[in-house]
């Protein structure tokens, strides 16, 4: 299927640096890659890899300053990119190569209707305007699978869902049907059902197209999925590239393997087990028939109009054990968690922690309830205040809670938490923009740590970090469970991640639970249909599918 | 497990003095301004000291003195006013009364009107509704009437005046304050906190108060100008700071009848206030590139690689 | 959405009531108006005649009750100082005023956006450093100070355009130039700085992937996203100038509010106080709602 | 086309929009720019600089004027007055003449306009120069009324010279906006921004040259010089001093405003004579007068020359700080208080530089050894210390007045200042009282005499107050003008009074 031999783009060289007041930043080192008509390329990187700077230059999207293309050519079907004049760059963006973006809410504007940002993209390019570009924008809704396009041509891109939004995108992007598409990171912020909608539909228009796809992305999987071939970058340059079967099964450079290594494989057998080895019998969280409304508008004569966020969710944690709880997103799972930390009034319900009903608790108690059960937040850069420093974020609970810890010993046990976490006692006096994403999340823990909890419900603990981060932060979580004795909820959206730490999984749908097992037997034998399709939407490598 | 850690080095902060001052090198504009500032704030401090009681000296055979002679002496430089007082003695010390008047104003609203726009924005109690409708209240509330009321029952004085310029200026603050606290509450720092236990009172000053304080000083800067502006409006109408005290603005509106016959006697203090309320824009325009990460390496040195 | 509307002009007729009752006693604390009515050698006895036409021997609560009946009735009292009615009075100067303030806040909007953006589209250049420069500095001045200098200048030195007063569209140029000053200089710092966070936003670099002109990108893109907050200062602005263009219709002789309220207040003609303020009050609660509704229109993520 | 015509046809179409304002005045019309937009055009308020200005004499006549020069009464609507008895006058009022609204004047008319002014259903400014004197009038017949007042009112027909006569058919239970009256012009519109008056074709005396006058006003001096200066008007009665520059078109006047700082006796240490003196010698007052003008004339009391009790022999205070100094030494060795603090309490706004002269005098005074620290007031503020019953807490203090007197009479000024019982008055002085009656109960040359000595025994003995100087208006008038402003100037402008020149 490549084409090596002629290729469509051949970006040669390509160094580009990031200006400030100190050295410049190296974002991309001496990158050479190709692609041909038909063919996938896949850019495989974690955060700061250099991956999509790489791409941004090819599409010119670089502000000069601060940044600074130091060197490298772009040969595009036969010309050189870096020496056109604006108005010839233009003509190939958007008509000859497109692209599409991660976060496609940010990404399309806000105020203009879907309809005039596709028609824009034939309106710039003399193909045609007013009535002949909005019916074209229609079928090109239509073939990207937006239901009733004729409609939904005029809604804004806030009344799509997430994934019909990156249709919408992809729908912009082919709308001149280009000879290269970019795709940065098309499926990342989409639940897993959702993302393998939208690489099938990048696979059919390609296939239809006959265009080449320069993918870029951190997850190993949808690299797999996609590629054909696959170049590695890491620290701006790179590691590895070559025939994607042959990347997978034979990484040559050292970073490969690691990122290999670090995802949670299907196969059982290969990862390290992460499950808790002693479980009480003792129940230490028992939630029964949890419901949570949401009203969504009241009029004076429509009466109220209520949503089920939570529907009569029933569940228990034994100590020293590990529940993980799955879903996508608007499954209920946060606003669970929610509830439970104290943060959100249940609209009926028991949750009994340690013999008293959560819901019921005041005052002492209540106080009392909060230094036993902990949480450990989604995104590490939200959930610590960035004035403080990290003396002042781990001590945060003795502050609250004055019986925990004298005033002299606060030092002390920062110290030995910071260790307990992985980090240094040194750290004590930074702040947390000062830190890595897996670092901040070591540092939540330790802030959890701190009040001596018996439960940690760790919420999307780990999404946001890259893959091999991720692993390590699990690792953490599981050494502390065996050390301290504690146990968690841990709920994600991902359910590789809990297969080897979880010891039951609970998978919530609307608001409801599907399904409820031991780990080892609902992965074996998903009983009910979501889950199997959530298990299903994993994808599968390029090279299995194409041969089976 | 693997221990990790952070970075090498710490990226350059923008809160250090020493890269503060180097941005603020590669603005000439606005180094321009901040020299400005500080002499000003110099001669605020210091004025007094400096020209001993020449500002309030009569001097009637020199009144209406033009400027640019040094016949009557240095003092004398930049003319001198109807009662022949040295008008560069009196924009000295004519300073410190402008400026300690709008910091004081300044501060004041930002406190009150930060304090109330807290409580506000985190709470949705009956008070906090109560707050917005005294807000609407205010900003509805002529300053005029509102200057005119404090003249007349609480009598000219500096304090006064100040209050009347603080409350004109708070809903400002208090609508800001409450609408980066509607923000922030959602943050999940402040969940964070509230799963610890933490108290609202807790929330509110530790967590959400320095948070909003960078806005609320932004504002500030802006609105130190239009107090300024305000409170030389007010004496125009005869409203504001009352003689034998006096500010620039008052001095220039003293001196407006002059302006065709003896233009320096407004001019001067005009100038003042222009420059100073320009310098304090441009330097708040600089403060929010330094404070906006896309924007600013605009100040940075951008030392390109070696090719 | 009619429910939003009814919210918020509930709040906005409590705000007014709250006002009014403020201003009803505050100014009640400034002094007996008699002492002002009538000539300093008044008799002890012309006073109290003047007291009691004027219903200022009641105890001021009464008159209080005295001045809600009326309003009720849709009478806001008499002029002690014109001898007709307040709101009469009012009404007539507030057009003037609202004439002013239009104009000012629509062409310094209008030419704010033009300047910010074509400062922003080039952020450094001469061509914004000068926009900003110039623009700063017409904010920064006091306004009286240029009303009168431009007065002198233009026409007593040129003799180019009327002193004052009202009439052709050449008595328009001065008051509007100087009522423009703050607000363009200000609203041309909101418009830079809108949009250069808007040309930093994700979805223009969508604009430039698609190939759009630099100029759809300014203008069709980043433009239509910067509105908002200038809506919001300039909203601001226009509040202050309803309220506030007392200087430069003081100056120019402007018959509008402003100049009535000051008189009103100095004079103590407390039912033409009470009057503008609610002339005004509305004015600016309306504004301030047409505000919101104009956030609907030009944000479609925004609803009520 | 190059920027040059750019400007140049700016330029063209700025100066032709401007022009039509300019040549729309025509040969026999003018424009009065006034300092301020009069409240209301109640005739009952003439006695209020900008009614005044533009009712009296125009609109609505009195039926005595006063002599600028003699300050003796003349005839106007009233041709003849003669005393019946003390409290009886007689008067005769002139023949055929006719209100604007086509009714004649008559006994019935007048009647009736004095009885609006007395009537307390409105409020009248003008009845406040009769004191709290009772009139009844009756029409005798149909030319000839009889007032009658419950106290000899010896100056009856100088006090004529308020009373504006309205037409019958004028409410007389509500103030009005629409005068009608006798004079030679009528009103014609009333607007926030205007007023115009045309001439009134029945007038019974000569036709005014003028067909029409329109008032406009601007608070800002500067602004009404530049107005005359630019033609945009043709008249403005009350320019600055610094704006008064070209000695073509701009005159002074001295306006019958004599200015003034009350002296509060009653509290120490201002209850002392030699503080008191001290206080009036240690005004530099020549480089104080800089401030006015150099015409304005230093007073020695509180009335101009040409009011009947003016004393011309009566020196002003001399300017000597080494005296001054003395007195204070001496009072302090006597033990009074002299440091204590007195508040010099000041108006804004009251005279064109006013605050500027209190700014000088504190200063003079706390040189010369005095804690004398200045507070500027608003003008309700203001006068709760200038009338009685004055505020109970007020301490030593220093009130700057100013007073006008264009009546004639000492009468309208000594009761007010010196009698124990005067609103201003401080003092409480039985003996000084009693001479204060006297005089005013006497006529002619007694009068007179009885006038100049109590102004004499104020200025000498009493001190209870520091007089300053009799002021100066400044008026700007157009070149096409003819016409020169006088004492009378504050409070009319008769329009009938002005030419216009070829």
């Amino acid at each position: 299927m490549s084409n090596a031999s002629n290729p469509i783009l051949k970006v040669a060289g390509l160094t580009v640096d990031f200006l400030s007041d100190d050295e410049p930043v190296r974002a991309v080192d001496d990158v050479s890659f190709h692609v041909s008509r038909g063919e996938t390329l896949v850019i495989l990187g974690e955060s700061g890899s250099g991956k999509s700077v790489s791409t941004s230059a090819v599409m010119d999207l670089i502000d000069c300053p601060p940044g600074d293309i130091v060197a490298g050519s772009c040969l595009f079907d036969g010309v050189e990119l870096s020496g056109l004049d604006a108005e010839a760059r233009r003509s190939i963006n958007g008509r000859r190569i497109a692209m599409i973006f991660q976060d496609p809410l940010a990404y399309l504007n806000p105020v203009y209707t879907v309809g005039r940002q596709i028609a824009e993209v034939y309106e710039s390019h003399g193909a045609g305007s007013g009535k002949a570009a909005r019916a074209k924008a229609i079928e090109l809704l239509r073939r990207v699978g937006i239901p009733e396009p004729e409609s939904r041509v005029d809604f804004y891109p806030h009344q799509f869902s997430g994934g019909q939004r990156q249709r919408v995108m992809i729908a912009m992007a082919i709308a001149l049907k280009p000879d290269i598409l970019i795709a940065d990171e098309p499926t990342t912020a989409l639940d897993v059902s959702v993302q393998a909608q939208i690489l099938d539909l990048l696979r059919d228009l390609q296939r239809e197209t006959g265009m080449a796809l320069i993918m870029i992305t951190h997850d190993l999987e949808v690299a797999a999925s996609m590629a054909d071939r696959i170049i590695v970058m890491n620290g701006g340059k790179v590691v590895e590239t070559g025939i994607a079967e042959e990347v997978f099964s034979n990484p040559q450079h050292a970073y490969t393997r690691r990122l290999i290594s670090a995802l949670p494989h299907g196969d059982a057998t290969e990862a390290p087990n992460r499950r808790s080895t002693k479980i009480a019998g003792e129940t230490l969280l028992k939630v029964e028939n949890l419901t949570k409304d949401y009203v969504l508008a009241s009029g004076a004569f429509a009466g109220k109009r209520t949503f089920k966020a939570v529907d009569d969710v029933s569940f228990e944690v034994r100590r020293g054990e590990t529940l993980g709880i799955v879903g996508e997103s608007g499954s209920g799972k946060s606003s669970v968690a929610r509830m439970l930390l104290g943060l959100n009034e249940p609209s009926s319900g028991k949750a009994v922690f340690a013999g008293e009903n959560i819901f019921e608790m005041n005052g002492k108690r209540l106080m009392a309830f909060r230094r036993k059960v902990q949480m450990v937040f989604q995104d590490p850069y939200g959930s610590m205040n960035p004035r403080m420093r990290i003396y002042s974020i781990i001590s945060e609970p003795w502050v609250i809670h004055r019986d925990i810890l004298p005033k002299s010993k606060w030092k002390g046990r920062v110290a030995e938490l910071l260790e307990l976490v992985g980090l240094l006692p040194e750290h004590a006096d930074r702040y947390p923009h000062q830190f890595s994403g897996g670092q901040r999340q070591r540092i939540a823990i330790a802030r959890a740590l701190a009040s001596e909890p018996e439960l940690i419900v760790c919420d999307e603990a780990v999404s946001a970090l890259d893959v091999s981060i991720q692993a390590q932060v699990i690792d953490l979580l599981a050494d502390l469970r065996t050390r301290l004795g504690l146990s968690y909820v841990f709920i994600t959206h991902d359910l590789p991640i809990v297969r080897h730490f979880a010891d039951r999984i609970m998978v919530m749908k609307n608001g409801r639970i599907v399904e409820e097992g031991q780990t080892s037997t609902l992965f074996a034998a998903p009983r009910h249909e979501y889950t199997q399709t959530l298990l299903q939407a994993v994808p599968k490598p390029k090279w299995l599918t194409q041969a089976g | 497990m693997t221990i990790i850690t952070p970075d090498t080095k710490p990226a350059a902060v923008p809160g250090s003095g020493r890269v503060l001052l180097a941005y603020l090198t590669r603005d000439k504009l606005a180094l321009a301004a901040a020299i400005f500032l500080a002499i000003v704030v110099l001669a605020a401090i210091l004025g007094p000291w400096l020209v001993g009681d020449a500002a309030s000296r009569l001097g009637l055979r020199q009144r209406n003195l033009a400027p640019f002679s040094l016949e009557s002496g240095w003092i004398y430089v930049l003319g001198a006013d109807t009662l022949g007082r040295p008008i560069l003695a009196r924009l000295i010390v004519g300073a410190q009364n402008t400026l300690g008047i709008a910091a004081a104003a300044v501060f004041a609203s930002m406190l009150v009107g930060g304090t109330l726009g807290l409580v506000a924005g985190y709470s949705e109690r009956w008070y906090s509704h109560l707050i917005m409708r005294l807000a609407d209240i205010v900003m509805s509330f002529p300053s005029l009437l509102l200057a005119l009321i404090v003249l007349y029952t609480l009598g000219p004085s500096i304090t006064n005046l100040v209050i009347v310029l603080a409350v004109t200026r708070m809903p400002i603050y208090l609508r800001t304050a409450r609408a980066e606290v509607l923000e922030l509450r959602e943050r999940m720092f402040v969940s964070a906190a509230m799963a610890m236990g933490a108290k609202p009172a807790r929330i509110i000053i530790r967590h959400i108060a320095p948070l909003v304080l960078p806005t609320l000083v932004t504002i500030s800067a802006i609105d130190f100008a239009t107090v300024i502006l305000s409170e030389s409006a007010l004496s125009f109408l005869g409203l504001g700071i009352q003689p034998p005290d006096f500010t620039w603005g008052a001095m220039v509106a003293n001196g407006r009848g002059y302006l065709a016959t003896a233009w320096w006697i407004a001019f001067w203090p005009g100038l003042a206030i222009m420059l100073t309320t320009l310098s304090l824009n441009i330097l708040s325009n600089w403060a929010r590139t330094v404070a906006d990460p896309q924007q600013r390496w605009r100040l940075q040195k951008l030392r390109k690689a070696a090719r | 959405m009619i429910a939003y509307l009814g919210r918020r002009a509930s709040h906005s007729i409590l705000s007014v009531i709250g006002l009014l009752t403020l201003v009803f006693f505050l100014t009640r604390l400034t002094g007996d108006p008699s002492a002002l009515y009538l000539p300093l050698d008044s008799t002890a006895e012309a006073r109290a005649d003047f007291a009691r036409l004027n219903g200022l021997d009641q105890p001021i609560y009464w008159q209080f009750l005295e001045y809600l009946r009326d309003l009720l009735q849709l009478d806001f009292g008499q002029s002690l100082r014109q001898n007709r009615s307040a709101i009469e009075v009012a009404l007539e100067a507030f057009p003037e005023t609202l004439k002013l303030a239009v104009v000012a806040i629509t062409l310094s909007t209008a030419l704010a956006i033009l300047v910010g953006s074509l400062a922003a589209a080039r952020p450094g250049s001469l061509f914004d450093r000068i926009a900003s420069l110039v623009s700063l500095a017409g904010a920064s001045a006091p306004d009286f100070w240029v009303a009168i200098v431009g007065i002198l200048v233009f026409a007593v030195g040129l003799e180019l355009l009327p002193t004052s007063g009202t009439g052709s569209w050449t008595h328009w140029i001065m008051p509007i130039f100087v009522l423009m000053l703050r607000p363009f200089g200000l609203l041309v710092q909101v418009v830079r700085g809108a949009m250069l966070s808007a040309l930093a936003s994700p979805y223009i670099k969508t604009a430039r992937a698609k190939g759009l002109s630099r100029r759809k990108i300014i203008f069709g893109h980043a433009l239509r996203n910067s509105l908002l907050p200038v809506v919001t200062v300039a909203g601001d602005l226009a509040t202050s100038l309803i309220n506030g263009a007392v200087v430069v219709e003081s100056i120019f002789g402007w018959p509008g509010i402003g100049k009535l309220m000051i008189d009103s207040i100095i004079q103590r003609d407390f039912a033409v106080v009470q009057s503008t303020i609610l002339v005004t009050a509305t004015a600016i609660f309306i504004l301030n709602i047409a505000i919101d509704l104009l956030y609907a229109v030009l944000d479609p993520r925004i609803r009520y | 086309m190059n920027r040059t015509s750019i400007h140049t046809i700016a330029a063209a179409i700025l100066m032709t929009a401007a022009a039509p304002s300019a040549l729309a005045q025509a040969a026999q019309e003018i424009r009065v720019v006034l300092p301020e937009q009069p409240a209301n055009l109640e005739p009952c308020g003439t006695i209020i600089t900008n009614v005044g200005q533009i009712l009296s004499q125009n609109v609505v006549e009195p039926l005595t004027v006063i002599d600028p020069v003699t300050g003796q009464p003349q005839p106007k609507l009233a041709t003849e007055w003669t005393s019946v008895d003390p409290t009886t006058w007689r008067i005769k009022l002139r023949e055929g003449v006719k209100f604007q609204d086509g009714t004649e004047l008559n006994a019935e008319a007048v009647a009736f306009s004095i009885n609006r002014m007395i009537g307390g259903k409105i409020t009248c400014s003008n009845i406040a120069k009769f004191g709290d004197a009772k009139l009844t009038v009756t029409p005798v017949d149909n030319l000839t009324v009889e007032i009658k007042s419950d106290r000899p009112e010896p100056i009856m027909p100088t006090l004529l010279s308020v009373v504006m006569v309205v037409s019958p058919k004028t409410p007389a239970d509500q103030a009005v906006n629409d005068p009608v009256g006798t004079g030679p012009f009528k009103l014609s519109t009333f607007s926030p921004q205007t007023v115009v008056l045309d001439a009134f074709d029945g007038y019974w005396g000569k036709k005014p040259e003028i067909t029409k006058a329109t008032y406009v006003w601007r608070p800002e001096s500067s602004i009404r010089a530049a107005m005359v200066e630019t033609g945009e008007a043709d008249l403005t009665p009350s320019i600055a001093i610094q704006d008064a520059s070209n000695p073509e078109t701009d005159f002074a006047y001295l306006n019958s405003e004599t200015t003034a700082i009350r002296i509060d006796t009653a509290q120490p240490p201002l209850d002392d004579l030699r503080i008191r003196q001290a206080l009036n010698l240690a005004i530099d007052w020549e480089g104080l007068a800089q401030l006015f003008g150099d015409d304005v004339k230093r007073a020695s009391q509180m009335v101009v020359a040409g009011i009947n009790g003016h004393d011309d022999a009566l020196e002003p205070w001399p300017y000597d700080p080494e005296e001054a100094k003395k007195l204070i030494e001496e009072a302090r060795a006597a033990g009074v208080p002299v440091d204590t603090e007195i508040k010099l309490i000041g108006r804004n706004g009251i005279y064109p530089n006013g605050a500027e002269a209190m700014e000088a005098m504190m200063m003079m005074w706390q040189d010369a050894g005095l804690n004398v620290k200045l507070t500027m007031l608003d003008v309700a503020d203001w006068l709760r210390y200038l009338q009685k019953p004055f505020p109970a807490e007020r301490g030593p203090n220093l009130l700057q007045m100013m007073h006008d007197n264009n009546k004639g009479d000492a009468a309208f000024t000594i009761p007010i200042f010196y009698r124990s019982s005067g609103s201003y008055s401080t003092l409480a002085d039985p003996a000084f009282d009693k001479e204060i009656d006297e005089a005013l109960a006497a006529t002619g040359e007694t009068r007179t005499n009885g006038f100049k000595a109590i102004f004499a025994r104020a200025r000498k003995e009493v001190v209870g107050d520091i007089p300053m100087f009799h002021m100066i208006g400044y008026t700007r008038v157009g070149a096409r003008l003819e016409w020169k402003p006088d004492i009378t100037t504050n409070s009319e402008i008769p329009l009938a009074n002005i030419a216009i020149k070829d």
